[in-house]
C-alpha cells in the first residue's frame, strides 16, 4: 500500500466534515464537523511529515491540535451563553445579520 | 534646490484649512477671518508665482520634484505652464470673494445650531478645495494629479450636501433630500469618471513606464516611446471620459444643474468657476499633451459635442424657471465653448479657450454671487417670485445685469475677448463648426435678457417692496469682480502674454500649425 | 493732433462711468456734467475738423494706435483710431446732435428721478458710437456696434417698470444679435481669407481673393447692417423701441445708431464693389425696406411709431444708395447726415407734443395744436418739408440725389430701383402730411383722461426748443449747403470713391418726376385727413391698413415662428433633459439599485448560506490553481 | 514500527489496518454528519478520532498519537459531551432541511471538494516516502525530536500558543459567567412578590398528576383535560422535551377508563394505579386493546 491513502482519506474525511458544517444546524454538531475537519488535515500533515523525513509536519499539526482546543473552549463557551439566552442551539436562528 | 513657491501656494490654504477647522466652535467670526486671512495669503503668493514666472521661458517654471512612491516611479513633481499660471491666478483670485459672499451662509441658524461647528467646517472645506484645486494645477506627475483631481471631490461633496441653500422653495426636509441627491449624484458622475480614467492611468504607466509629463513627452520625443495607435486612442478616452464629466460635456453634464441649484451660491461657483476648470484645463494639458494624435483622431467626434452642449445648453437655460439652474446651463454652453477652442488646436482657440477658463470664472462668479445675494434676500430661488428689483434695489440689478452681460460676451467686458478668439480659432479651422457656435451668443443673449427682465423689471413684486439693496460686504464681492471683468476684457495682454508660448507648446506637441490665412497663401 | 482722437471717445465715457458710479450725490448736478461732456467731445471733434481741413484731401486721414488689445499668435487686434473724412462726418453728426439732444434731455426729464442715470447711458451710447466710427478695425468696430447695441438696450428700457418697455428692449438687443452673428461671421470670414481685420489691409487686397467669399462677407456684414439699421427681415424691433424716452427716440433710433448700418456698408465699400452679388441683395433689402417702412408709416396712430415706420424708410433709401457702388455711397451719407438733422428735429418736435399733451401719443387725440405751441409747430413743419423733399430744403437735395443715382444704376434695375425710390417719396409725401394734419391742423380732439385730467397744451421749456430751432436750421440749410459745389461729394470722395454714372434720364427730369410724386402725395394726404375731421377712433380700414398697422405682420410671423416655436423647443428640450438624458443615467442608477436589491437576498442571515459561498468559492479557487498548473 | 516508517511501501500489516480501520473512521465520520442525536454525533466523532490515533501512530508521530487520544478524545470530546448535556442528551435535531438548496448545494461543494482534493492528491508525484526514521532518530526519538523543535525553531509559536490558550480560558470563562448585579432575593421576598404579581399562589403543580403517568417529562392534565407545561420542570420545558399526550390519546384513555370502570366498577384511582410505568399512552392503549 502507498502511504497516499491516507491522504486520500484525509480528504475524504475534511469533504465529510465539510458537508456537515452546511447541512446541520445543531451548533454543537456543527463544531464537531470542524473538529473532524480539522482532524483530516491533521492526518494529512502527519502523513506529509512522513514523506518528507521531518517532523515540521507534526509541530504543525500540533500547534494545530493547541489552537483547536483553544478554539472549542471558546466555542462551546459561546454555544453555552447563545443557549442561554436564546434556548436553542440552531445556528438559523442567529440569522440577525440579515437587515 | 530653491524655496518650494508652488508647494507653498497649495500648502497655505491647506494649512488655513485646518486652522480654520481647529478654531473653538464659539469664535464663529474669528473662522471666518482665519480663512479669508489664509485665502489672501494665498492670493499674495500666487501674484508671486505670477510675477516670477517668465513667459519666454522653459516650459514648466518653478519645477519641484521628489521621490514619492518610489516602487511605482511616482513623484511629487510640479511645475507651471502659461496655461497653469493663469488658472492658478484665477484660483487664488476668486477664492477670497467666495469666502466673503459666503460670510453668513454657514451660520448655524438659532433655532437648529445642532451641527457640530458648521462654519469652521464650511471655509475650512472651501479652503481644502482651493489647496487642492491649485495643487492640480500645477502637478507635473500624471499620478499626482489624479489623486487630487479624485480628491477634490471629497470636500466638494460636503459642500454641496451639507451646506445647501437656504432659500429653498419647499419644506426643510425635501430641501435636505433635494440637496443630498444632488450631492451624491455629483460624487457619483465624477467617481465614474475617475475611475476610467484610473485604468488609463495605469494603462499609461505600463505603456510608458513613468508618470511624469517632461519624461513621457521627451521619450516620444526622442523615438524611445512608440505607442500602438489602438493604445493610444483607448488611453485618450479613459482621461478624456473623465475630464468631459468634470467639464462637463453633453451628454454628461445633468449632474451640474442639480449641483449647482442645490448648493448655495458660492459653492456653486466653488463648482462651476474653479472646479470644473481642472477638467478643461487637464484636457488641454493630458489629452492633447500625451496623446496627440488620438486626440487629433477625436476632434471630429469632441466638437459635435462641443456645439451640441452649446447650443443644447443654451437652449435649456432659455427654459429654465430656476435662476440658479439657468446658470448652470449657461456654464454647459459656455464649457461647450472652451473645449471647443481647445480641439479646434489652432493658436487662436487654445488661447481662447485658455482665456475662456478664467473669464468665464469671473464672470459667472460675478454673476451667480450676485443672483446669490439676491436670492438669499428674497428666499426663493425661482424665477417667477420675483419681478422689479430694478426699482428698489438698483445697485444689486446693475451688478446683476453687468454679470448677465459679461456672460453674453458683451464687447468690452473679459468673456467677449476669449470667445471671439475661440469663434475665430474654430472657424478657421472648421468653418460650419465656427457658424453654428456664433449662433450660441445669440442664444446667450435671450437667456440673459430673459433672467434680467423677469427679476429686474416690470412693476415692483409685492414680495421683493422691502429688497435692500447691496450691502457693503457684497459691493465688495462684486465690485472688485466687475472691476476685474472690464480690465480684462480692454487688456487681456497680461494673460495672453503668459497663456501664448503654453499654447506654441501645445500646438508643437499635436504638430498642427495655424491655416494660413487665404490671401497670403496665395502668395 | 492724433491724439486728440481719443479724447473724443474719452470724454462721454468718463461721464458715463462718473454718472453710472457716482451715485445719488450727483442727482442735482449730473445732467449739467454729461451735456458738458458731450459738447466736450463735439468742440474735440471740431478742432479735428478745422485741422482736418487745413490739409490736403489725400493725407486727412489721422490714425492713433492706442494698445494692442487682444495679441494672440497669427491674430493682432489693436485699440487704434482712424479718422478719415467718413468718420469726421459721423463724429460731427454724431456729437453734435448728441449735444442738441442732451440739452433737451435736461428739460425733457426734468421731473423723472432718475435722470441722472439717463444721462449717464447717453453718455455711454456716444462713447460707443464714436468707437464704432473711429475704429480702424473691423473688432473695433464690434466693440463700438454692441456697445450702441447695449445703450440702446438701457435707453429703451429706462423706463423699466412699464412691461412694455423692458420687452420691447430686450427685442431689440436680440433681434441686434441675430445682425451681430453676421458682424462676427464677417470678421471670422476676413480673418481666414485675409488674415487680419483691419480697415487698411483688409480692403486694399479685397480683390485679391474669391467672388465666394467676398460674396459671404458682404452678405454677412449685410446681415449685422440689416439688424442695426432696422432693414427687413430684421426691422421688427424698431417700431417697439419707440417705448424710449423721445430724446432717445431721436438720438439713437432716427439720427445716429440705426445708420450705423449705412456707415458699415460704406465703410466696407471696396468689398461690395468687387462683390454684385451681394451688392444686388443689399439694394434688395434697401428698396423692400424703403417701400415696407412707408406703408407701415401711413397706418401708424402713434405719432412716434409713424416717424420710426418713416426713419425704416428713410434708412431704406440710404441702404439701397449704398448698395449702388461707388454712385451712391456719397448720396447715401449725405442723405444719413441731412434724414439725422431733420429725423431727430421731428422726434424732437413729437416729444415736445408729448411733453405738452400728458405723454399722450396717440394722434387722433392730438388735432390743432399749432395755436398752442407755436415754436414746436415751425421746427416741426420744417424738419416736414425737408423729408417729404420739398425743393430747397434738406431732404430735396440728398433724396433727389439717390433717386437719381438709381436710376444711373442702369438698365432694368436702374428703372425699377428709380422706381421704387420715387414711389418711397410720393408715400413720404402722404404720412408726413398725415402726421403734420392730424397733429397741427382740424379742430381740438384730445378728451380728459381716465383720471379726468384735461391736457393743457403749452409750449415746451426753452432748454427743449432750443434744440428744436437748431436742428431746423439744419433740416433747411444742410442740403443745399452740401450739394452746391458738390462740397459734399468732393469732401468725400478720397475715401469712398464717386462714379458719377450714367442716367438714362437727366437731373431735371428726375427732380422733376419727384416733384410730381411729391405733390401726388401730399394731395392725396390733403383729400383724406386736411378737407374733413379725422375720426378720433381709428376706422377698421383695408386689410392692407390693418396688415399695416401691425407692422405687415411680421411681428405675427416671428411671434408664431420664433417665439411659440422656440418656446415648444426649449420646454420640449428641458422634458429632453430631464427625461432621457437624465433618465438614462438614472435609469442606469435604478436598475443597479435593482439588481443589487435582489443581491441583497443572497445575504439572508444565515450563516450556513454564507458558508456554503465560502466553501464553493475555495472549491473554485482551488480548481482554478489546478487547472493553471494543469497548463 | 520504525522499519515501517522508514519504508516507502507500507507493510501487508499497515494495509489491512488502514483498510480496516479507514472503513471505520468514514463510517464514523458519516455517523457524525447523519444521527440525529448531538450525544450520539459526538460518540461516533470519537471513535473516528480515536481511529486517527492508531494512524498517527502507524504515521511514526508518536507523540502526537498519543496526544491525540490524551486531548482530542479525552478532553476535547469530553467537554462536548458536557455541553451536549447541558443543552439536552435527548433533544433529536430535526434534520429536515429549512434553507430552500442548502442540502443541495452542500453535498454539490462537498463532493466537488473531496474530487477536487483527490484529483490534486492523485496528479500530485508523491511517490518518494522518506519515512521517518532518520528524523526521528537524529534527536533520540520522536518526543526528543518535537521538543528539540519546539524549543528552538517554534519557540516564539509556541509561546504565542501559551498566550493563545490563557486567553481562550479567560474568554470561556468571561463568556459563560454571569454576573450577579444585585442581591439574591429571600424566599420571603419572592413569596411577596409572589403575590403581588398574583399568579400561582400555590405551589405548582406535579407532574403527570391525573395522566395516568408520573414520568417528570409528562405534564399534568387541568380538571379540564387540557395539558399544563406548568407541571414539568423549568429545565425540561426548555430544552423542549416535554412529551406530548395527545388529545387523542387522552380521549382514548379517558374511554377505556370508563369501560373499565363500568366493566370492574372500580374506582378511577386503581386504573391508574395499574396504567403507572415508563411506557407512553399509546402502548398503553395499544395493550388496553
Amino acid at each position: 500500500m502507498n502511504p497516499v491513502n491516507y491522504l486520500y482519506l484525509a480528504a475524504l474525511l475534511f469533504a465529510i466534515g465539510a458537508s456537515g458544517v452546511l447541512i446541520r444546524r445543531n451548533a454543537i454538531v456543527v463544531f464537531m464537523c470542524v473538529e473532524l475537519m480539522l482532524n483530516a488535515c491533521n492526518l494529512a500533515l502527519v502523513t506529509f511529515s512522513r514523506m518528507h523525513g521531518d517532523l515540521d509536519g507534526q509541530i504543525v499539526a500540533f500547534f494545530t491540535m493547541v489552537v483547536a482546543a483553544a478554539e472549542v473552549v471558546v466555542g462551546l463557551a459561546i454555544i453555552v451563553s447563545l443557549f442561554r439566552s436564546r434556548h436553542s442551539a440552531s445556528v438559523d436562528d442567529a440569522s440577525l445579520m440579515k437587515l | 534646490m530653491s524655496f518650494p513657491l508652488l508647494t507653498a501656494t497649495a500648502a497655505l490654504p491647506a494649512i488655513g484649512a485646518i486652522a480654520t477647522a481647529a478654531v473653538p466652535a464659539a469664535r464663529r467670526t474669528a473662522a471666518k477671518w482665519l480663512a479669508l486671512l489664509f485665502s489672501l495669503g494665498t492670493l499674495v503668493l500666487a501674484a508671486v508665482v505670477f510675477l516670477r514666472f517668465e513667459p519666454g521661458g522653459d516650459r514648466y517654471q518653478l519645477t519641484e520634484s521628489r521621490a514619492w512612491i518610489a516602487d511605482f516611479g511616482v513623484r511629487y513633481e510640479l511645475g507651471v505652464d502659461g496655461i497653469g499660471v493663469a488658472l492658478l491666478g484665477l484660483t487664488a483670485l476668486l477664492i477670497p470673494f467666495v469666502i466673503v459672499a459666503a460670510w453668513h451662509d454657514a451660520d448655524p441658524l438659532e433655532t437648529k445650531s445642532t451641527r457640530w461647528r458648521p462654519t469652521q467646517g464650511f471655509f475650512a472645506l472651501i479652503l481644502m478645495v482651493e489647496a487642492m484645486v491649485i495643487l492640480s494645477f500645477v502637478a507635473t506627475d500624471v499620478f499626482l494629479f489624479y489623486i487630487l483631481f479624485e480628491a477634490m471631490l471629497i470636500p466638494m461633496y460636503f459642500l454641496i450636501g451639507g451646506f445647501g441653500d437656504r432659500a429653498h422653495a419647499g419644506s426643510d426636509e425635501s430641501a435636505a433630500t433635494q440637496r443630498s441627491y444632488a450631492a451624491v449624484k455629483f460624487l457619483l458622475y465624477n467617481l465614474a469618471g475617475g475611475l476610467i480614467m484610473l485604468a488609463a492611468v495605469i494603462g499609461l504607466y505600463v505603456v510608458a513606464g513613468s508618470f511624469s509629463l517632461s519624461e513621457i513627452a521627451e521619450a516620444r520625443a526622442n523615438g524611445s516611446l512608440e505607442m500602438a495607435t489602438s493604445t493610444e486612442r483607448w488611453l485618450f478616452l479613459g482621461f478624456f471620459f473623465a475630464f468631459a464629466v468634470k467639464a462637463p460635456l453633453w451628454p454628461l453634464h445633468t449632474w451640474l444643474p442639480n449641483a449647482m441649484g442645490e448648493a448655495t451660491a458660492p459653492v456653486a461657483v466653488l463648482i462651476t468657476a474653479i472646479v470644473d476648470k481642472v477638467g478643461t484645463f487637464a484636457m488641454l494639458r493630458f489629452c492633447l499633451g500625451l496623446f496627440p494624435e488620438a486626440s487629433k483622431w477625436a476632434t471630429p467626434v469632441v466638437i459635435t459635442l462641443a456645439l451640441i452642449s452649446i447650443v443644447y445648453g443654451a437652449l435649456l437655460a432659455v427654459g429654465q424657471r430656476d435662476i440658479k439652474r439657468l446658470i448652470a446651463y449657461a456654464s454647459i454652453s459656455h464649457f461647450g465653448f472652451i473645449v471647443l477652442g481647445i480641439f479646434a488646436m489652432t493658436s487662436q482657440g487654445q488661447s481662447g479657450a485658455t482665456l475662456y477658463m478664467v473669464n468665464h470664472g469671473i464672470s459667472t462668479a460675478a454673476l451667480l454671487l450676485v443672483a446669490g445675494f439676491l436670492i438669499t434676500r428674497r428666499g426663493s430661488r425661482l424665477i417667477a417670485d420675483y419681478g422689479g428689483v430694478q426699482k428698489v434695489a438698483p445697485v444689486l440689478a446693475g451688478t446683476f445685469l453687468i454679470g448677465g452681460l459679461a456672460t453674453l460676451s458683451l464687447p468690452g467686458l473679459a468673456p467677449f475677448v476669449s470667445e471671439f478668439l475661440v469663434l475665430v480659432g474654430t472657424f478657421s479651422a472648421y468653418p460650419v463648426a465656427g457658424i453654428i457656435a456664433t449662433s450660441g451668443i445669440v442664444l446667450a443673449a435671450l437667456y440673459v435678457l430673459v433672467l434680467y427682465q423677469r427679476t429686474m423689471t416690470g412693476p415692483v413684486q409685492e414680495s421683493v417692496r422691502s429688497m435692500p439693496d447691496l450691502r457693503a460686504r457684497e459691493l465688495a464681492v462684486a465690485v472688485p469682480l466687475i472691476a476685474v471683468l472690464i480690465f480684462l476684457g480692454v487688456f487681456p495682454k497680461p494673460l495672453t502674454e503668459v497663456v501664448n508660448p503654453a499654447v506654441e507648446h501645445t500646438m508643437s506637441d499635436v504638430q498642427k500649425k495655424d491655416p494660413q490665412p487665404e490671401v497670403e497663401a496665395a502668395k | 493732433m492724433e491724439n486728440l482722437i481719443a479724447l473724443l471717445v474719452a470724454a462721454p465715457l468718463l461721464g458715463a462711468a462718473v454718472l453710472l458710479c457716482g451715485g445719488r450725490r450727483l442727482d442735482k448736478t449730473g445732467h449739467w456734467l454729461g451735456t458738458a461732456l458731450a459738447a466736450a467731445s463735439f468742440v474735440v471733434g471740431l478742432i479735428l475738423f478745422t485741422d482736418m481741413l487745413g490739409k490736403g484731401a489725400e493725407d486727412r486721414a489721422l490714425h492713433q494706435h492706442l494698445f494692442s488689445w487682444i495679441p494672440v499668435e497669427g491674430f493682432q487686434a489693436d485699440i487704434a483710431f482712424q479718422l478719415d473724412q467718413l468718420s469726421m462726418t459721423f463724429v460731427l453728426l454724431i456729437t453734435g446732435v448728441g449735444t442738441l439732444i442732451h440739452i433737451y434731455s435736461i428739460g425733457y426729464m426734468e421731473h423723472d428721478e432718475r435722470r441722472r442715470r439717463f444721462f449717464g447711458y447717453l453718455n455711454l451710447f456716444l462713447a460707443a458710437m464714436l468707437i464704432l466710427v473711429i475704429a480702424d478695425n473691423y473688432l473695433l468696430l464690434y466693440v463700438g456696434w454692441e456697445g450702441v447695441g447695449l445703450a440702446s438696450f438701457l435707453l429703451i428700457g429706462f423706463w423699466q417698470h412699464k412691461p412694455t418697455a423692458a420687452t420691447a428692449a430686450k427685442k431689440a438687443f436680440l433681434v441686434n444679435r441675430v445682425g451681430d452673428m453676421g458682424l462676427s461671421i464677417a470678421i471670422m470670414l476676413m480673418f481666414t481669407t485675409f488674415g487680419t481685420f483691419a480697415f487698411g489691409p483688409v480692403l486694399e487686397s479685397a480683390d485679391e481673393t474669391s467672388q465666394g467669399k467676398l460674396t459671404a462677407i458682404g452678405l454677412m456684414l449685410l446681415l449685422a447692417a440689416c439688424g442695426k439699421s432696422a432693414q427687413v427681415p430684421l426691422q421688427s424691433w424698431l417700431g417697439d423701441a419707440m417705448e424710449g424716452p423721445t430724446p432717445v427716440s431721436a438720438l439713437i433710433h432716427a439720427a445716429t445708431m440705426v445708420t450705423a448700418g449705412v456707415y458699415l456698408i460704406v465703410r466696407s465699400g471696396a468689398i461690395f464693389n468687387a462683390a454684385p452679388d451681394a451688392q444686388l441683395v443689399v439694394v434688395i433689402v434697401g428698396a423692400v425696406t424703403l417701400i415696407f417702412g412707408a406703408i407701415v408709416g401711413c397706418a401708424k396712430d402713434d405719432i412716434k411709431k409713424a416717424l420710426a415706420g418713416s426713419t425704416m424708410s428713410q434708412i431704406g433709401y440710404m441702404i439701397l444708395a449704398a448698395g449702388l457702388g461707388p454712385i451712391g455711397y456719397i448720396f447715401a451719407i449725405m442723405h444719413l447726415v441731412t434724414h439725422g438733422f431733420f429725423k431727430a428735429g421731428l422726434f424732437l418736435g413729437a416729444g415736445s407734443v408729448m411733453h405738452g399733451m400728458n405723454d399722450e401719443v396717440d394722434m387722433r387725440k392730438y388735432g390743432g395744436l399749432r395755436k398752442y405751441m407755436p415754436v414746436t409747430f415751425i421746427t416741426f413743419g420744417l424738419g416736414y418739408l425737408a423729408i417729404i423733399g420739398f425743393p430747397g430744403l434738406s431732404g430735396f437735395f440728398s433724396k433727389d440725389k439717390i433717386i437719381e443715382a438709381a436710376f444711373a444704376k442702369g438698365g432694368t434695375e436702374g428703372w425699377i430701383l428709380g422706381s421704387v425710390a420715387l414711389l418711397g417719396a410720393a408715400i413720404t409725401a402722404f404720412y408726413m402730411t398725415r402726421v403734420m394734419l392730424m397733429t397741427f391742423f382740424g379742430e381740438k380732439r384730445w378728451q380728459p383722461d381716465a383720471d379726468g385730467h384735461e391736457p393743457h397744451p403749452h409750449e415746451s421749456p426753452k432748454s427743449m426748443t432750443i434744440p428744436m430751432i437748431v436742428l431746423a436750421f439744419g433740416s433747411v440749410f444742410a442740403g443745399g449747403f452740401f450739394a452746391i459745389g458738390d462740397r459734399f461729394v468732393n469732401w468725400l470722395e478720397p475715401v469712398t470713391g464717386y462714379d458719377h454714372g450714367h442716367s438714362p434720364l437727366s437731373a431735371a427730369t428726375v427732380t422733376g418726376a419727384t416733384v410730381v410724386a411729391l405733390v401726388i402725395g401730399v394731395g392725396i394726404a390733403w383729400g383724406m385727413y386736411g378737407r374733413k375731421p379725422v375720426p378720433v377712433v381709428a376706422p377698421r380700414g383695408s386689410v392692407l391698413t390693418r396688415a399695416a398697422r401691425r407692422d405687415l405682420l411680421q411681428d405675427d410671423f416671428n411671434h408664431v415662428v420664433l417665439v411659440r416655436g422656440g418656446e415648444h423647443l426649449t420646454r420640449s428640450l428641458v422634458y429632453v433633459d430631464h427625461s432621457l438624458v437624465d433618465g438614462v443615467v438614472n435609469g442606469t442608477a435604478a436598475s443597479v439599485g435593482g439588481l443589487s436589491g435582489r443581491m441583497r437576498k443572497l445575504q439572508n442571515g444565515y450563516a450556513r448560506t454564507y458558508a456554503v459561498s465560502m466553501f464553493g468559492g475555495t472549491a473554485v479557487v482551488i480548481a482554478a490553481t489546478l487547472l493553471m498548473r494543469a497548463v | 514500527m520504525n522499519a515501517l516508517a522508514a519504508a516507502t511501501t507500507t507493510s501487508t500489516g499497515e494495509a489491512v489496518q488502514f483498510w480496516i480501520l479507514g472503513t471505520v473512521a468514514v463510517i464514523g465520520a458519516l455517523s457524525t454528519v447523519l444521527l440525529k442525536r448531538a450525544v450520539h454525533s459526538a460518540l461516533s466523532l470519537a471513535g473516528t478520532m480515536i481511529v486517527l490515533a492508531v494512524f498517527y501512530l502507524a504515521n511514526g508521530a508518536y507523540f502526537l498519537g498519543v496526544v491525540q487520544i490524551v486531548v482530542y478524545t479525552g478532553a476535547i470530546m469530553m467537554l462536548f459531551l458536557f455541553v451536549v448535556m447541558l443543552v439536552g442528551v435527548t433533544a433529536a435535531d430535526s434534520l429536515k432541511e429549512t434553507l430552500k438548496g442548502q442540502r443541495w448545494l452542500a453535498a454539490g461543494c462537498a463532493l466537488g471538494f473531496g474530487i477536487l482534493l483527490i484529483a490534486g492528491i492523485g496528479n500530485a508525484s508523491l511517490s518518494t516516502f522518506n519515512g521517518l526514521g532518520a528524523a526521528n532518530a537524529r534527536h533520540g526519538g520522536n518526543v526528543e525530536g518535537l521538543a528539540n523543535l519546539i524549543f528552538t525553531k517554534y519557540v516564539f509559536a509556541f509561546e504565542i500558543t501559551g498566550a493563545l490558550l490563557i486567553t481562550a480560558t479567560v474568554g470561556a470563562m468571561v463568556l459563560t459567567h454571569r454576573e450577579r448585579t444585585e442581591r439574591a432575593k429571600t424566599q420571603r421576598e419572592l413569596a411577596e412578590q409572589r403575590v403581588r404579581e398574583g399568579k400561582h399562589l400555590p405551589p405548582l403543580p406535579a407532574p403527570g398528576v391525573y395522566a395516568r403517568h408520573n414520568a417528570v417529562d409528562i405534564p399534568g392534565l387541568l380538571p379540564d383535560g387540557t395539558p399544563s407545561d406548568l407541571t414539568v420542570m423549568q429545565t425540561l420545558r426548555e430544552r423542549g422535551q416535554i412529551r406530548d399526550v395527545s388529545q387523542k390519546s387522552l380521549a382514548d384513555l379517558k374511554a377505556l377508563e370508563q369501560r373499565s370502570g363500568e366493566r370492574l366498577g372500580r374506582e378511577d384511582a386503581d386504573a391508574t394505579t395499574r396504567g403507572s410505568g415508563p411506557a407512553s399512552a399509546a402502548e398503553n392503549s395499544e395493550a388496553a386493546k
